[in-house]
């Protein structure tokens, strides 16, 4: 097996372009690349800029306690342009944001944000689902009848780079997650041209057990080693 | 004359002796995550959660937090003997797939189609749908679970929704801090008070077409009469 | 968790019924429930009939050699009305029945089999693929365009019982595949009425690794255990 | 005068040339198979198995395969180090993904338009067409590796394909045991050319449209000229 260029947060950070589309795993405050989005955020006037950012959430904005979890940090640096979440409930700054105009945000059903992403991931030009008939999320989609069920036609969402979290990686770039950590975490690592994996411990080719990988080795391209966090 | 309080403890009571062992049950964030404390011992409920884990656990001991295991509310859980986690895709497979059995969801508004409202209230408050739109139409019974008055002292049992709907139609069974109501044919159905309130009561604070079913009773049951 | 009844081969076999979709897990020589097939086949008079197979392929069908795997014993003993599968190329009697209009075959390209399987467990009404396009496969199908690509409606695929085959179960039900006797097992496992899993090895609930569950225990039904086979 | 004389190695030699480094392969059943055997040592291919693998190694030493690991010809197989296994949906999202770089087919027929057939003969013979389909549309290059002619003498390269197509405008690349084409703009490009053949050899014996590149040349190159 090929092995990947393991990278600092830093490097890992200067890949992400003004414009991308960024894919974050996690929930929340559980299974985010934290040590990438924090290097992004200090690049400061150098942060690329107008991202689009998809997560399954807006992630912690708790000014009071001083903690911000997930994309809160991205979002708190004015660094994205829009954001693409099924939940933005335990951020105020992103709903702050967005009434202001400042940020647009697009609510997708937590389920059918699933599909989406690993749609394009797997080369589907889309799915059908039930999720959202009779509510505002099926305004501008086609309607399609199959069977006697109505679906509506829910199209891909691929992205320029991935950032994902796992608990071990090998030098091949195969990936574990742990417990409900693992989320987004291997959907987003196959819908995207980029793929950086921050990993908490890295272990040799041949240490994963190959009937237990999270994620293949091929769709990681860059490994950033964390150590464990606290 | 009966004064309103609010009660979430009887809500949650009353929920939890819904299921039968070995169902698959989906408690949403807030009120429906204290069901889980009140399934009967005789009674194994098999959790799942949205975020990625099936067989969810009493909360941890303090200091036994694992940074790696949260519920959808961002908890800290555990996850019993012979659970199991997996990705997004494959949770929201068992969701929308009709592998769940109950989804037991707060409201903000419900009304006696079985529309159910709580993402949204335009220019105040977004927080989002998160799983709740998958977990009402995938489910194979949606519960309800609310307080029957606002603070204001509305029903927050209505005709029509007026809030953006989370789920069309999906709504089955309705649980407040005064009786258990079933949605059919576009009426809630009275199907047990809960004392001190009466169906009278109930009948003259719910904002929306109620029917008092023949065989309605209290509950719980007087000790008595078990 | 709940315990999940253990039966025998013989009592498995009792549970399909004549004119059920039974889909079987395995690919041509690996991964397939064979004893569960062989104890249908052995109740003869009483063997369900007019099934509906589906099935990556009809498996080996070698009368010199006397080899006969995954659903070609079912074949052979002219149990199916349909297949539908990806491959029959090592099933010269699949391929005999077919010509002589005694059974039904339906090629379905593998991705596309796997995706209608995974759709139906998953509540998806259907999914957009390119493949197949420009060929058979596409008639009577419709096309739907998403971005500037074309693509096939390809709609779920439903069954009344899976008969999967795993390396090792728990007493819950929680499965764990071994190797690429994995295939269409855990998909099948999702998307039927009734799933029977046949396992080489029964433990304790507790003894598989919660972040190493190939199927989830709520989707088995029944076990059966055979042993490990030679 | 040239007599044709069937060269499957050629053919895995020199398709085995044209990978590199860390890219993503797949190889169909049959001919396509022996590809594997020729990839030089100094290139590290990753092989994909559509029934579930990826880091396919070597066939087992005798007395050592193993039932539960398998190629999608069935024949048993073996996995490297830092190889994952993963189910059917997964395998094609894989394909179907665009994640793997080449695949090579074998074929009944393949045409000049990029369309290739291999997975039916009307009223004779209807292998089907296993994961061909999704891996000639997903992958990123799609590689005909095939005998130049028939056993009867016609050329396997045509016009148009007469048989039921597995993949339309799909083939970039054509490796037979007298050259290299390439599938462009609805014509055959001859690249290279394998001695005893010739270009002329090539133009007579094949039943389409084929250019002769200005840059086409022997292969492979004399040892001398390397």
């Amino acid at each position: 097996m090929i092995k990947k260029p393991i990278i600092t947060a830093a490097e890992a950070a200067a890949l992400v372009k003004s414009g991308d589309v960024v894919q974050v795993g996690g929930f929340i405050n559980c299974g985010s690349p934290d040590s990438v989005i924090a290097a992004i955020v200090a690049r400061g006037a150098q942060a690329p800029r107008e991202l689009t950012l998809v997560c399954n959430d807006s992630g912690l904005h708790d000014e009071a306690k001083g903690k911000f979890t997930s994309i809160a940090p991205l979002i708190k640096a004015k660094l994205a342009r829009k954001i693409i979440a099924s939940h933005i409930g335990t951020n105020p700054e992103t709903q702050r944001q967005m009434n202001s105009g400042e940020t647009e945000v697009l609510l997708v059903p937590q389920g059918t944000l699933a599909e989406r992403v690993r749609a394009a991931g797997a080369g589907l030009g889309g799915i059908l689902t039930p999720t959202g008939l009779g509510t505002e999320v099926e305004i501008g989609k086609q309607k399609l009848t199959v069977g006697s069920k109505v679906y509506l036609l829910e199209e891909p969402l691929p992205g320029d780079v991935a950032l994902v979290k796992a608990r071990k990686g090998d030098k091949a770039g195969n990936l574990q997650y742990a417990k409900t950590a693992r989320n987004f975490n291997p959907l987003m690592a196959t819908a995207c041209k980029l793929v950086i994996a921050e990993v908490e411990e890295l272990v040799e080719i041949g240490q994963i057990d190959p009937d237990q990988v999270h994620t293949p080795s091929i769709f990681v391209d860059y490994l950033v080693i964390t150590g464990a966090a606290t | 004359m009966i004064e309103y309080q609010e009660n979430k403890e009887i809500i949650a009571r009353r929920i939890a002796r819904i299921f039968q062992t070995g169902e698959v049950v989906n408690l949403g964030i807030g009120l429906p995550t204290l069901v889980g404390n009140f399934v009967p011992a005789d009674v194994t409920v098999i959790l799942q959660s949205e975020n990625g884990l099936i067989g969810l656990g009493p909360a941890p001991q303090p200091g036994q937090a694992d940074k790696d295991l949260t519920n959808a509310g961002a908890m800290p859980v555990t996850i019993l003997s012979g659970g199991a986690f997996f990705d997004s895709a494959t949770s929201f497979g068992i969701i929308r797939g009709g592998h769940v059995d109950y989804t037991v969801l707060g409201v903000l508004e419900t009304d006696q189609e079985g529309n159910l409202a709580n993402y949204k209230i335009p220019g105040k408050m977004v927080p989002g749908m998160g799983g709740a739109m998958d977990l009402t139409t995938g489910s194979r019974v949606v519960i309800a679970a609310t307080t029957h008055l606002e603070k204001s002292g509305t029903s927050k049992l209505k005709r029509r929704c007026s809030l953006p709907l989370t789920a069309a139609n999906e709504v089955n069974i309705v649980v407040t801090d005064v009786g258990y109501f079933e949605v059919l044919g576009g009426r809630f159905h009275l199907a047990e008070y809960f004392p001190p309130y009466t169906p009278d009561w109930i009948l003259a604070h719910t904002d929306a077409d109620v029917v008092v079913r023949q065989d309605c009773k209290a509950w719980p049951p007087e000790e008595g009469c078990k």
